[in-house]
């Protein structure tokens, strides 16, 4: 019985909070009802860790656990609701949860209709962990595809400047990534088991069976890979991302940037690597420079830009590059820094995002030319922006470290030349990194108040503070005990990297 | 001279064809339901034609012109419900005026 | 062979339709064309006559002839001023209907003069259909019976008139 | 181990960063400052305890046959990227070591001290403690780092601690322009460090100093002669490392960030930019220097890049007007000094005596540099500026700042007995017995930098007589007295220790034996340098304005540093901001993002013509019906017949 599965209720739970919150009559029961829904789902994502944690260690080694009670949905493709985590998609549940619990108080005071925000909020929420629970290829796809459709909404309605345009773009170029990834999975199900058994879209099936075609591979892998490889901001398809991050409101930047990017670097290594190792393997060199450019090129373009959004947008361009980059090394500890990586830029980016946020909500521009001297007025956000900027450069002891480290290591392992020397052109982006982040740290928070006006603003409210803490102590849990998080992905990535060996 | 069912047949045919040219220059309203009776009618004839002329022992044909001809009232009864409250909505009853639901 | 009399009328007919299409679609006034409307009607009845079928031909004339023309003639008056002249065709929606008027007439006319030997058979003699088979077809259950349109169209006609209030009525 | 405390000196730091940046607005800054400076107090005496028992304790297998052994304290698995290469935490004594910990926690103890008199009333004093804690957690974790990437994770939080320091005053536009610089200078050194990392751990597999020190021919080996661009990657894997040590220890052309590391606090100078972090690089070096032996081209460089340095920081010092920047140049000259002798100790010359003389003179010069800052400071506290033009008879007004001024110029110059005589003097050694092309250059360089130390000395307390008007300077109070009369106590005598019986570069004992034809000749260039500048700056006089004038281009030359700075400025702004950055955006804009606007827009046109179909007209869509169904009756005819 599906119900006796812990990890429905990862979907059950914002579904219900959409439920509440159609009933509420006022912001108050509106805040309620969004607060505990994200608490619990906390609560869950945490528990969730511990049991995991319980079951390998009584000595279950099976590739995915959790995964009893599949539905049947759909007959004649063979579509499940089938269940299961290993322990890759475990730190991104809880990656999830935790940026879900901060974007909720980062959007305390949404206005206008909080209640309709926050519903959109929970769909978005719902197709997010959908993602990372299922393990059949269809059902994947579906909640990808729940977890963006909001985005155009909430863009659309609660965002600011260009907002029709970013919106409208953002919805169409993922959506035209969906397509090429529907046509990707598609191609995989008709090759999903050797001929005269039935096909299937299970995941792990489809892995064990391994038998789509290599003519078929170098068609598909490159089909899903930039599929995914759009949502992943990959070189030339990311332009959707500064655009968009400029126009969203804060709660959508965080959840965008700090969980949604993430479904494009799972889905490229759960779908597309995982299931044709063949043409992930000839393939992975274009792809690599692809994304190598990325790293470079979005660190560069960070460099000049003169919106706080844009700046970050760039630099998610550059950090999700890497995470593909990672992805493509095929070997495991290059792997476990890519999700380390995944986890690191979803928690210090949602950080980013709020924090960028709480300071347009007060001067009302996020032009780096116009601001200055911050820290004097606001020292707690200018703290917490530092401590972002730090842990985005790289500094030990906090996550952006830890995963680039993983990352350089893993790759600089690769026996090809070609691929370490491409590490060292991926490693000169923690130059450029430092430049752009200590520029907008020096114009934006040091130095004279450019503007007279803001000296009369206020500094974070109690419910922006536990906000930016959360995220902190998350970013800086990661950079303090990596072990931890790096021993569990590892255990995940390595059945996988296998494949490779 | 015999009565054959092309002599029905081709006149028919040309009360269609007005209908149709009716229906696409005219821009009252009524003009066009004026064509839409004439097209109506035309098929009319040719059910009861065929039916009398091919299977006279059947009914079926006449009985199908009889349902359209009460079809016809009743539509043709809605419609101009639908155009006289047009008019007094707008003054008018051409159809150039009345875009206000397009697109 | 017909009779001379059936062979004048069938011409009358025949001519008034053609004739009176032509011009209900073609008059500049409303009014006109409603009349010329009537005719086609009438000539339609006629046509019904003639093979044979005296209660459509009936039901032709009081329904159209006479329910029909009347919501015309009343719309008409409602909401025309009197002797007002449609404006002047442009001159692409005349290539437009007549295009699809002789194109159509064209393929079909084509079509029956190709196909047509069957269709130059004569009318059958053998006829005999009375109204007391028709009220025995129209309410019998039967194979042939038409209880269930019959009904559905005297539903449909109580929806119209209800509609027909209903959209009608003032607000 | 019974050594397993030294690990208090990391943790009491940390726990006192996070106390105090956290709480720390909470307190009064007296309680602040105070408690900073007790923890501090406390890490001191462990650091002592710890390094005294290392070198003089009972035996706990630190001796063994004569050599004293490196003893892994502890080690904590941190994070493991593959089975062998493992990120640890842990603590590692050795001779270096432990000779770093009595630095750093002298040097820091004095600066946390010192601080409560100088930073006295500053706005963000907790937070200034919190830096300060921060620091010294981050430079006692680098000289302890079991493995290199320990060492390079600590070596990052000093850059950063360095950056948060130099950037204390953030309203003032200069200080943050210098932190920024000076991050990201050392930053860029640091991909260097970052990369020759990954080339060594490839070719090694193991992070471990131990293991890679014990036997560098096996890493040698297994590299097998592998090459890039023409040089054995071994070479270019030990560059890249000095690469990140010549970064942080601001080798030219890496050397820029220093002296602008000059905008933070005085203390914060003495700290960090002289006593310290700077010479993390030496330390590196030294602590990688089994590898480095092994691979001459590499030391090669090594030596050229310090020898030129420290002709080159000299020469720049000789003309400054801000004496913290001719500090800072002469921090330059002195660290490219112990650089030069680690490139020219290789073990076969003279024991490797350039290894010891490098750590000697680390050590004294920690000393006697943090005491011309901290001296440097109580000057500037009095007359309010940090020009030349501001100051001068400054000795009738501080007379206990003009002694320690005086013991700290004399042992920088190599005067018998202070402190530098000794380790420069070995220095020098070492390099005669390298080439005498490199001891006759570093001869004129320690000439010049006694010239430059005494034409500072001259110009701050003898010069000319300025008006103070009612600002009278006076002596800083004793909080700041008292570490100078201590730093120049040790820098008076610290030339006595037998330095050789501790650090040698196989840890095997050594006798220091003062070859007197050098360091004759080392004392009679001092004297000369000395003398010379009491010539020219003693009293006020024209000699220097003529002089100046007489070499116009190549004063102007030095004192604008022989414009690395706008060369550096060309290439940042200029080429990669101008013509990379830029350019990307542009592109990023225009054509990637002009493509997808492109799409869209063609899309939209396109629907746009296909509209007028839809026209939302019953009568045309009639006609489209009635063409369509004569299109399929006549098709249909067609293929009937």
């Amino acid at each position: 019985m599906i119900w006796s599965n812990i990890l429905i209720y990862f979907v059950i739970i914002p579904l219900l909070m959409l439920g509440g919150l159609a009933l509420c009559k006022n912001i108050k029961q509106v805040r309620a009802v969004a607060v505990v829904g994200a608490t619990a789902l906390m609560a869950l994502a945490i528990y969730l860790v511990v049991e995991f944690l319980g079951l390998r260690a009584a000595g279950n080694d099976a590739e995915m656990l959790f995964t009893e009670g599949a539905v049947m949905w759909f007959e004649p493709l063979n579509i499940h609701l089938a269940l299961g985590v290993d322990g890759i998609s475990v730190v991104m549940i809880l990656l999830s949860a935790f940026i879900v619990f901060a974007g909720v108080f980062a959007s305390w005071k949404m206005d206008p209709l909080p209640k309709e925000f926050f519903m959109w909020f929970c769909l978005l929420s719902t197709g997010v962990f959908g993602f990372f629970i299922s393990i059949d290829m269809f059902t994947m796809f579906m909640f990808y595809e729940v977890a963006l459709i909001p985005m155009y909404l909430l863009i659309g309605v609660w965002g600011s400047g260009n907002k029709m345009y970013s919106a409208m773009k953002l919805t169409l170029m993922l959506m035209g990534g969906s397509a090429f990834l529907m046509l990707g999975i598609l191609g995989i199900y008709f090759h999903s088991a050797p001929a005269g058994q039935p096909l299937t879209m299970n995941i792990l099936e489809i892995a064990s069976n391994n038998a789509v075609p290599h003519s078929w591979q170098y068609f598909l892998f490159p089909m899903t890979f930039v599929g995914f490889g759009v949502l992943g901001a990959m070189f030339p398809f990311h332009t959707w991302s500064p655009d968009g991050h400029a126009s969203a409101p804060t709660a959508v930047s965080m959840l965008h940037a700090g969980v949604l990017m993430k479904l494009g670097g799972y889905g490229c290594f759960r779908i597309a690597i995982f299931l044709m190792p063949y043409a992930a393997n000839e393939l992975a060199w274009i792809f690599l420079t692809l994304t190598g450019i990325s790293v470079v090129y979005g660190a560069f373009s960070a460099c000049v830009q003169t919106d706080l959004k844009y700046i970050n947008a760039y630099s998610s361009v550059s950090h999700c590059g890497m995470v593909l980059f990672a992805i493509l090394m095929l070997n495991t500890t290059a792997m476990t820094g890519a999700v380390l990586q995944m986890l690191s830029h979803g928690l210090m980016t949602a950080l980013f995002f709020a924090l960028i946020g709480m300071i347009y909500g007060r001067t009302h521009t996020r032009d780096i030319r116009k601001m200055g001297g911050l820290m004097q007025i606001m020292p707690f956000l200018g703290v917490g922006y530092v401590i972002a900027g730090l842990a985005s450069l790289g500094l030990p002891g906090l996550s952006g470290f830890v995963a680039e480290m993983t990352i350089f290591v893993g790759s600089f392992q690769h026996a090809d030349m070609f691929h370490r020397v491409f590490t060292i052109v991926a490693c000169c982006s923690i130059v450029i990194t430092a430049v752009y982040i200590l520029r907008v740290v020096g114009k934006l928070l040091f130095g004279a108040v450019q503007d007279e006006h803001h000296r009369t603003l206020t500094d974070a409210e109690w419910h922006e503070r536990l906000s930016t803490v959360t995220l902190i102590l998350a970013v800086a849990a990661i950079g303090c005990f990596p072990n931890f998080f790096s021993s569990i992905i590892t255990e995940a990535a390595e059945p996988i990297m296998k494949l490779f060996a | 001279m015999e009565f054959t069912i092309l002599m029905y047949l081709v006149p028919a045919m040309i009360m269609f064809g007005c209908g149709i040219y009716g229906f696409i220059t005219r821009k009252n309203m009524i003009a066009i339901l004026i064509s839409l009776e004439l097209m109506l009618n035309a098929v009319d004839i040719n059910f009861a034609v065929f039916n009398r002329f091919l299977f006279p022992g059947q009914m079926e044909g006449m009985f199908f012109s009889l349902f359209a001809i009460g079809l016809a009232a009743a539509e043709t009864a809605l419609a101009i419900a639908i155009v006289i409250n047009v008019y007094r909505a707008v003054r008018n009853v051409d159809i150039r005026q009345l875009t206000k639901m397009k697109f | 062979m017909e009779s001379l009399g059936s062979i004048i009328a069938y011409f009358i007919i025949a001519i008034a339709i053609i004739v009176f299409s032509v011009l209900a679609v073609t008059s500049g006034k409303i009014l006109r064309a409603a009349t010329y409307l009537l005719f086609v009607l009438f000539a339609t009845a006629g046509i019904y006559f003639q093979i044979g079928y005296e209660f459509l031909g009936a039901v032709q004339i009081a329904v159209y002839a006479g329910g029909i023309m009347v919501l015309f003639v009343f719309s008409i008056l409602l909401t025309h001023k009197p002797g007002a002249n449609a404006p002047r065709l442009e001159n692409h929606k005349l290539w437009l209907g007549l295009s699809a008027a002789v194109l159509g007439a064209g393929v079909c006319l084509y079509s029956l003069f190709e196909y047509g030997s069957m269709m130059v058979s004569r009318m059958p003699d053998n006829f005999d259909i009375n109204i007391h088979q028709i009220g025995q077809a129209l309410l019998s259950t039967d194979k042939f019976g038409y209880l269930l349109p019959f009904e559905a169209i005297s539903v449909l006609l109580l929806a119209c008139i209800i509609g027909g209030v209903v959209i009608a009525r003032k607000r | 181990m019974e050594l397993s405390y030294t690990v208090l000196v990391l943790i009491i730091p940390v726990f006192m960063f996070l106390f105090l940046g956290i709480v720390g607005v909470k307190l009064s800054k007296k309680a602040a400052g105070l408690l900073g400076t007790t923890a501090m107090g406390i890490t001191t005496v462990i650091a002592y305890a710890a390094a005294l028992t290392y070198f003089f304790g009972a035996d706990q297998g630190q001796v063994v046959d004569g050599v004293r052994q490196q003893l892994t304290v502890l080690d904590i698995t941190w994070l493991e990227f593959t089975k062998n290469l493992v990120i640890k935490i842990g603590v590692l004594l050795d001779p270096i070591s432990a000779m770093m910990l009595i630095v750093i926690s002298t040097v820091s103890f004095m600066v946390h001290l010192y601080s409560l008199g100088y930073m006295d009333g500053e706005k963000g004093f907790q937070r200034y403690y919190a830096f300060l804690s921060l620091f010294t957690f981050s430079m006692l974790g680098l000289v302890l780092a079991t493995n290199i990437f320990q060492m390079y994770i600590f070596w990052e939080l000093v850059g950063v601690s360095s950056y948060l320091l130099i950037g204390f005053y953030y309203t003032l536009p200069a200080a943050v322009s210098a932190s920024k610089k000076a991050f990201i200078v050392t930053r860029f050194a640091d991909l260097g460090f970052l990369v020759g990392i990954l080339i060594l751990s490839f070719y090694t597999d193991t992070f471990d100093f131990i293991t890679l020190t014990s036997n560098p021919q096996a890493a040698i080996s297994t590299a097998g002669g592998a090459t890039f661009l023409g040089c054995s990657v071994m070479t270019w894997a030990l560059t890249l490392i000095f690469m990140g040590g010549a970064g942080k220890s601001a080798m030219f052309p890496l050397h820029i960030w220093l002296p602008d590391a000059m905008e933070g606090p005085t203390p914060v100078s003495a700290l960090i930019h002289a006593a310290t972090m700077v010479v993390a690089g030496v330390y590196l070096v030294a602590r990688m220097f089994p590898v480095y032996a092994v691979d001459a081209t590499a030391l090669d460089i090594i030596t050229v890049v310090g020898a030129f340095t420290a002709f080159y920081a000299a020469a720049v010092a000789c003309v400054q007007s801000d004496i913290k920047r001719v500090l800072a140049f002469s921090t330059i000259s002195q660290i490219a000094f112990m650089i030069t002798s680690l490139g020219v100790a290789s073990p076969e010359l003279h024991h490797g005596v350039g290894y010891m003389a490098s750590m000697f003179h680390l050590f004294t010069h920690a000393m006697f540099k943090a005491l011309l800052f901290l001296c440097a400071g109580a000057i500037i506290h009095a007359v309010h500026s940090n020009e030349m033009s501001a100051m001068g008879g400054l000795r009738k007004y501080m007379p206990i700042c003009h002694i320690a001024f005086l013991i700290g110029c004399l042992a920088i110059s190599g005067i018998p007995p202070f402190a530098g005589f000794f380790s420069k003097d070995e220095i020098l050694a070492a390099a005669y017995a390298n080439s005498p092309l490199w001891g006759v250059w570093l001869s004129v360089v320690a000439g010049m930098t006694a010239f430059y130390m005494f034409r500072l000395y001259y110009k701050i307390f003898w010069w000319n007589n300025p008006d103070y008007g009612h600002h009278t300077p006076h002596e800083a109070p004793m909080t700041m007295t008292f570490p100078l009369i201590f730093l120049g106590l040790v820098s008076i005598v610290a030339g006595f220790i037998p330095f050789g019986e501790f650090v040698t570069w196989n840890r095997e004992e050594y006798i220091i034996h003062l070859d007197w034809t050098i360091a004759g000749t080392s004392i009679v260039i001092a004297l000369i340098g000395i003398g010379l500048a009491t010539v020219m700056y003693r009293k006020e006089n024209d000699i220097p304005e003529r002089l100046a004038n007489q070499f116009r281009g190549l004063w102007t030359a030095a004192y604008h540093r022989f414009y690395m700075d706008e060369l550096y400025q060309f290439i940042t702004h200029k080429i990669i901001f101008a013509r990379i950055s830029k350019p990307i955006a542009w592109f990023d804009r225009r054509i990637i993002d002009g493509t997808m606007d492109l799409l869209a827009n063609v899309t939209n046109s396109a629907s746009f013509a296909v509209r007028r179909m839809q026209s939302g007209s019953v009568q045309t869509y009639v006609w489209f019906y009635i063409v369509g169904a004569v299109a399929v009756a006549a098709i249909t005819i067609i293929c009937l017949i």
